[in-house]
């Protein structure tokens, strides 16, 4: 049993609905080492979400087996408590309950898992200081920019110290700039903590910033078509953007998306 | 699927004064401002004395901060908004007072949610402009069916919005700001609420349009490569109070602005240069004290 | 499951997808009636019960069925008569004061709180007073109906109007659409979804307030037929009666929600 | 704009308190321009008294003889407030449980249009004959007839919660109680206090027109006799203070729900 974080193993998932089936995934095998960060990049439709959602359990697979810590997810009973405590699972809109102010937002996750412990609120302040929304923190989430409202989607995954970080296109709605501000943000707490981090975007430049490897996805049926090391130096910054190594994996990866797309229109 | 060679059949009717000189720019703005009145009696300035000349068949691209007034400058040229000061003339003709309403019909305005009314279906979306115009005659339901083959929506016409991505509702949103034929084209970030994909491939269709309508568009955005790739002139606005703070010429050749445009040596150095002009406006936003609020 | 994005493929022309309700959402409440009638015929048999207090459902049917064209017919068709034309009349009424009073924000502020008091006293309080200025005759219950209704209609219709997004005015504002043409095209349709509440409401007060009219004015209607039975201890005709009441109210409702599904397509 | 978030705040707060003076002036300036016109055209046409009193007059007569309207105010304010009450909790908890098992709701939610479609004053004749006169027999006709409309409205806004806020609470494993509480209810708040406003005028309205036709104690009996007397000021005095008590109900549903749903703009 290799040391992986988490391991795929011919994961296959089919949707039935009145019409047809459709084959979400097909025969997918990935591995995550622990403190790693790969992201997955595809067309829509190319079965990214649904993977991320069956390693969280929300789905679950059609067969084929899931490990996490080496440990194998049934698929049958519904995971163990302490392994979903693992888990942080970041969304792609903010998803804030507009009915709590952001620090409210922030512990639900403690509220729901019983961790009634003042230290654990001490964890969430200390998370809400290190992104700078301290004095929005009474605020309402309807009064924040996009960006504030995604850094506190981040530290809300983040507060029950989970080992894990699922983020399905966290900042696909985001302008660039903010973007660009919360990759670099993603990049520290992950250097800071060692999670292990599942990242799922469309945009090519965000994957080759972030990520040590990129698993790109092929569509209908979803299914792996490449895995591309990314090996910049770190730490990573936005003078990386600029440089020809980076120029290259970019292209490289555009160009991998772009046979998939030609494939999938043929 | 390409429709570059699609011929264009001019409009049944003739829109007033659309013999365009070719000399003259086509709507000038100048010294235009916009003041907000505040409860406390103070003003809040969102845009500053901006002075501009659109010419025809020109892209052009206004860059600037989240919070930067270029919505309220664009909301200004289409007559959705007045101007508190300056003056602004369409072919010659001065308005002290912003454009008027009978001559909004030279006008197409696209905003960043898609705005299509939901109880209608696509060509009923479409011919709201034309029925605004009493120009819904004879000739439009050809009309609204060469939009919707322009835009590659042909097959989608009674079906309602919330039936469609987010990318088909933009195109329909773009193929009804130009219905009427109006001259002038006003897009508010038509791309900044899609995912980057679909947002790259617009980004290509919309340069594939613009050749092919010959139209004026004028086009705010936050996304630097959308504007290298689309525009003729480049302005970048300050953050608020918006003033424009570099204006250019995009010197990229027109062949080069396609998918590879990013091999580009010029796009290289104009990405840079943009990027740090932009980043300095948006820090000298954040110092003066103002945190991002949605932009205006 | 992968966000379904739209489908790529054009949908059949012409009617967009309607949902199908599973076949449970039929049988589930015809097994509750059936399991109810049932227990209450084995109630009243097993405990003796009066028949003035709770008769056997078998024995409302009987009785029902044998006086209803001559008893309960005439004055079912009477307050029918009232319920509706009451509600035809308050529904435009409703609609066209929320249109007019929508056209500027000081004259909605001025109306609106007047509006709600009208809503919230009960105009059915007003019928003994009508029937003592008018006499007893059909026009006061359509009045009193008229005034129960129209207020509720033209509340959630002027909360409609009030509602439209400001993204849309602009879209009006960017075409120079005149005021006319914002109403008609934009605020009007914009509205229908809160519109038809008030529709719906209005359906249920209408009822209301003619049943109450009955009961207060006497002499024809359900509403006194109800009365009449239970006071010569007729129970098994009053219950009767009774359902036959709530049939109407729930039929009335129900076509106007049948109107609202035809009318709104365009809701997910 | 970018505003800080302070000057957003105050520049809002500025707003409401402007727009809440227009608010209280505009509408107490034609409520009081009607009573005048109403005392003129009285007093003009020389209209009897009997036939339509003055404002004046009606307003002299509640507070003048407010000890012989007492009673009946106790009478019909404690039915409609009690009935108000349990007709809340029952609505609110019968569609939590209705929309939490869905065989259960398929099954009753019909019963319970159909209850809100029904003038229960119709029963109130019969339920006297099963009770007799009792207060509470009137409080429960009140009741039926004011959790329906609730229960409606509250099921409604418990079934379109947004999926993307239900999926939140699934990935945490949130048991149903934890989703009710923390996601479904707060979400749909709005629809349940709009229920509520609608369940305070059906109480109003059933309650008066069960005291039409049950017995001899309420506003709505009195409303009876007055009229048979000519007494009409009296009459009129007992319609202002059910215009009273619908009020109240109407402005403390949404007193309370500005308190507790506080993050709507």
């Amino acid at each position: 049993m290799s040391n992986a974080k988490i391991r795929l193993v011919g994961l296959n998932k089919l949707f039935h609905t009145r019409f047809q089936t459709i084959e979400a995934v097909r025969n997918v095998d990935m591995e995550f080492a622990a403190g790693d960060f790969v992201s997955i990049i595809g067309p829509s439709g190319c079965g990214k979400s649904t993977i991320i959602r069956m390693i969280d359990d929300l789905i679950k697979p059609t067969s084929g087996e899931i490990f996490i810590d080496g440990r194998r997810v049934s698929p049958h009973r519904r995971i163990p408590p302490e392994v979903i405590r693992k888990i942080g699972f970041i969304f792609q809109q903010p998803n804030m309950y507009p009915w709590m102010t952001v620090r409210e937002n922030v512990m639900l996750p403690l509220r729901v898992f019983g961790l009634r412990d003042p230290e654990w609120a001490r964890h969430a302040d200390a998370l809400i200081e290190m992104t700078g929304l301290r004095e929005q923190r009474h605020a309402y989430p309807t009064e924040l920019s996009g960006g504030s409202m995604q850094r506190a989607g981040v530290i809300r995954a983040m507060v029950h110290k989970p080992d894990i970080l699922l983020m399905d296109e966290p900042f696909g709605a985001l302008d660039e700039m903010t973007r660009e501000q919360l990759n670099l943000e993603l990049l520290d707490i992950w250097r800071a903590t060692g999670k292990t981090i599942v990242f799922i975007t469309h945009s090519v430049q965000e994957a080759v910033l972030l990520s040590n490897r990129v698993y790109v996805m092929g569509t209908n049926p979803g299914r792996v078509v490449d895995e591309i090391a990314v090996d910049l130096p770190r730490p990573r910054n936005l003078k990386l953007i600029v440089s020809d190594r980076f120029a290259g994996y970019c292209e490289l990866l555009t160009g991998r998306i772009g046979q998939v797309e030609l494939s999938q229109i043929k | 699927m390409n429709w570059c060679d699609h011929k264009l059949s001019r409009l049944p009717f003739e829109p007033p004064g659309s013999g365009m000189d070719r000399s003259g720019p086509i709507l000038t703005l100048d010294k235009v401002s916009k003041y907000y009145e505040a409860q406390n009696g103070g003003e809040l300035l969102a845009v500053k004395e901006v002075s501009l000349g659109v010419r025809d068949r020109e892209f052009i691209c206004i860059l600037g901060p989240t919070a930067s007034g270029k919505s309220t400058l664009l909301k200004m040229m289409g007559g959705i908004e007045k101007p508190t000061l300056g003056t602004m003339s369409l072919r010659g003709e001065i308005f002290e007072d912003g454009i008027p309403a009978n001559k909004l019909r030279n006008f197409g305005f696209v905003f960043q949610q898609d705005n299509l009314l939901p109880w209608r279906t696509v060509v009923k979306n479409l011919r709201l402009p034309l029925e605004v115009f009493h120009s819904a005659g004879h000739g439009s339901a050809d009309r609204i069916a060469e939009m919707l083959t322009l835009v590659g929506l042909q097959d989608y016409g009674d079906v309602y919005p919330h039936e469609l991505s987010g990318g088909m509702r933009q195109r329909v949103s773009l193929a009804r700001a130009m219905v009427h034929d109006p001259d002038i084209l006003l897009m508010d970030q038509p791309l900044g609420a899609l995912d980057a994909i679909t947002r790259r491939m617009l980004s290509h269709e919309l340069l594939r349009i613009s050749r092919a309508t010959r139209k004026v568009m004028v086009m705010v955005t936050n996304n630097i490569d959308e504007a290298l790739l689309l525009g003729d002139r480049i302005l970048v606005l300050t953050a608020l109070p918006g003033e424009i703070a570099f204006e250019a010429a995009n010197d990229i050749p027109a062949e080069a602005r396609n998918e590879a445009i990013i091999e580009n040596a010029r796009y290289k150095a104009l990405r840079a240069l943009l990027d740090d002009i932009v980043h300095a406006q948006s820090e000298a936003g954040r110092t003066a004290g103002r945190t991002g609020g949605d932009g205006e | 499951m992968t966000t379904t994005t739209a489908r790529q493929t054009p949908p059949v022309k012409g009617k967009p997808l309607k949902r199908k309700t599973e076949p449970i959402c039929y049988i589930a409440p015809i097994i509750l009636f059936v399991a109810v009638v049932a227990a209450w015929a084995l109630f009243v048999s097993a405990s003796g019960i009066s028949r003035t207090i709770l008769p056997s459902p078998f024995a409302i049917f009987r009785e029902m069925s044998k006086n209803f064209v001559r008893d309960i017919l005439p004055h079912l068709l009477f307050t029918l008569r009232v319920i509706l034309t009451g509600y035809a009349v308050a529904v435009p009424l409703g609609i066209l004061i929320a249109a007019v009073c929508s056209q500027y924000r000081i004259i909605i502020k001025a109306t609106t709180p007047l509006i709600i008091l009208l809503v919230v006293t009960p105009m059915i309080t007003m019928v003994p007073l009508f029937m003592l200025w008018m006499g007893f005759d059909s026009k006061v219950r359509v009045i009193v109906v008229i005034l129960q209704a129209t207020p509720i209609i033209c509340l959630n219709t002027l909360t409609g109007f009030t509602t439209t997004e400001g993204a849309k005015l602009e879209l009006m504002r960017a075409m120079g659409a005149t005021r006319l043409q914002t109403f008609v095209k934009l605020i009007f349709p914009n509205a229908l979804p809160q519109v038809f509440t008030g529709l719906k409401l209005g359906c249920i007060f209408s009822t209301i307030a003619a049943m109450s009219a009955d009961l207060a004015a006497g002499k024809e209607g359900l509403g006194y037929r109800i009365q009449q039975y239970s006071s010569l201890i007729m129970t098994e005709m009053a219950y009767g009666t009774i359902l036959i009441v709530a049939l109407i109210g729930i039929v009335l409702f129900q076509i106007v929600v049948m109107i609202e599904r035809r009318v709104i397509l365009w809701v997910r | 704009m970018g505003l800080t978030l302070e000057q957003r705040r105050e520049l809002r707060r500025r707003k409401d308190r402007r727009d809440r003076i227009v608010g209280i002036l505009a509408p107490t300036f034609t409520f009081v321009l009607l009573l005048a016109a109403w005392e003129a055209l009285v007093v003009w046409l020389e209209i009897p008294t009997w036939q339509i009193p003055r404002p004046s007059s009606v307003f002299a007569v509640m507070f003048g003889s407010f000890g012989e309207f007492l009673p009946h105010i106790i009478r019909s304010y404690s039915t409609i407030i009690i009935a108000f009450a349990c007709a809340s909790v029952v609505g609110v908890a019968l569609a939590a449980i209705l929309t939490n098992f869905k065989a259960l709701g398929v099954a009753l939610t019909p019963y319970i249009n159909m209850l809100c479609t029904t003038p229960v004053i119709t029963l109130v004749p019969l339920l006297l004959l099963m009770f007799g006169f009792g207060q509470w027999v009137l409080i429960l006709a009140v009741t039926l007839q004011a959790f329906p409309i609730l229960n409606m409205n509250a099921s409604t806004g418990f079934n379109n919660v947004e999926t993307l806020k239900l999926e939140l609470m699934g990935s945490l494993r949130a048991t149903r109680v934890q989703t009710f509480r923390h996601c479904i209810l707060p979400a749909s708040l709005p629809n349940v206090f709009t229920g509520m406003k609608l369940s305070g005028i059906f109480a109003t309205t059933a309650c008066v027109s069960s005291e039409f036709s049950g017995g001899n104690r309420g506003l709505g009996a009195r409303i009876i006799a007055y009229t048979q007397f000519m007494k009409m000021d009296k009459a009129f005095a007992c319609i202002f203070f059910v215009a009273v008590i619908g009020l109240f109900l109407y402005t403390l549903t949404s007193y309370l729900e500005t308190r507790v749903v506080k993050w709507k703009i």
